[in-house]
């Protein structure tokens, strides 16, 4: 990976500025940018959430974030600037809480696959948790899925 | 040998990490003295993911006196 | 389509605000939200690009980026809210100049798709065109798709 | 009848609108019409799109004297 190339990998708890991150991986080779961020559902069917918590292991996550960053690229070799970011705290309704993104040359040129999948792999081995805060009180969501060898 | 833990784990052990008593070789040892040693985490600690240095961790990985270990359910992030 | 579905339409001369448009669009049942934006290309292989100037036919290409947001809720009826957005005038190397933006409850109800399908229909038939400054002088890149009965 | 031109064809005719002399009634009589009475246009405007109303419109729709009509190059936006 060249300096051509930035990829820039967070756990913040700063609240997540998509400008700044489509800057920071557009170079001067990129015309497409693909951006994915998870937001805070408030309303899931009849269920309502107020806030959602997220705590973060965090040299684990940074660790496992770079590990996509790498997956991404084998997979998609023609893309060039990655971020991904995951957003640490209490957020509220609305608020992105991760950034997923992809920059490179045409929009043809798998941004949008390897965005994707970015967000699909940081759901499965990046080590952050959520805790739900609704109006009858606060729960741990847990996710369903085990890591393998290799993950 | 300390074990971080994190989520569900965190608030039922009422802290970020544990200490176990007696030498573990291996993951698998790791889990049996949780079980043993915090009987009121061994529940959970039966459906959770353990990491070594960071890195996932299975029931005959080798686990050594000065290796980070982490102990967490499922993750949720996004 | 009821006020719950923001669908936001615009040409425009101001910088795109990722961060606006992602609030814009966001409903309270939406934890997903994809954006794609279009930037100025500095290199293209060896061929350098100064500056891009948008010009556009306004009012129709108003009325064809409203198809567009229709077409998408036509084909991706779980998506919510969309953001339809062309900036004009000069532009430089790096700045976004045109966004899709898509929200949905969840990352696999079809924004990534929808939002891939937005960018390419409005390459297709909004009446928009740009004039390339180079650092030998400047051209009016054409596309070369010719509308069908029915565009 | 007007005219709107746009990008090159903006360009070269000097001028955001042409007026054409004489009716016409299909797409296909205003393109004739402008390649008669704008030569210079004729080359470009055979290869243009032509948009009535803010609709594209191919040789057989009819024009109205009343309708906003457009010519411009395959779109180039994003």
């Amino acid at each position: 990976m060249s300096t051509a190339e930035p990829t820039v990998i967070e756990i913040t708890a700063a609240p997540i500025d998509l400008n700044a991150l489509q800057r920071a991986v557009t170079t001067p080779r990129d015309g497409a940018v693909v951006l994915f961020t998870g937001t805070v559902r408030g309303q899931t069917g009849d269920v309502e959430t107020i806030q959602l918590e997220y705590e973060a292991y965090t040299e684990m996550a940074l660790a496992k974030l770079r590990q996509i960053a790498e997956e991404m690229r084998a997979r998609f070799p023609l893309i060039h600037g990655i971020a991904l970011v995951q957003r640490v705290g209490a957020m509220e309704v609305g608020e992105p809480t991760v950034a997923v993104v992809v920059s490179a040359s045409h929009r043809g040129d798998g941004a949008f696959e390897a965005a994707r999948y970015g967000i699909d792999r940081l759901k499965q081995i990046v080590p952050i948790w959520k805790k739900e805060v609704r109006p009858d009180g606060s729960a741990w969501v847990e996710g369903d899925y085990m890591p393998a060898v290799g993950d | 040998m300390k074990v971080k833990l994190f989520a569900t784990l965190k608030e039922r052990a009422g802290a970020p990490e544990i200490v176990l008593q007696g030498a573990a070789t291996t993951v698998a040892e790791v889990r049996q003295r949780i079980a043993e040693q915090y009987p009121h985490l061994a529940a959970l600690a039966a459906r959770s993911i353990v990491a070594v240095n960071h890195q996932f961790a299975f029931d005959a990985d080798p686990v050594h006196p000065d290796d980070e270990i982490a102990l967490f359910p499922p993750v949720s992030g996004g």
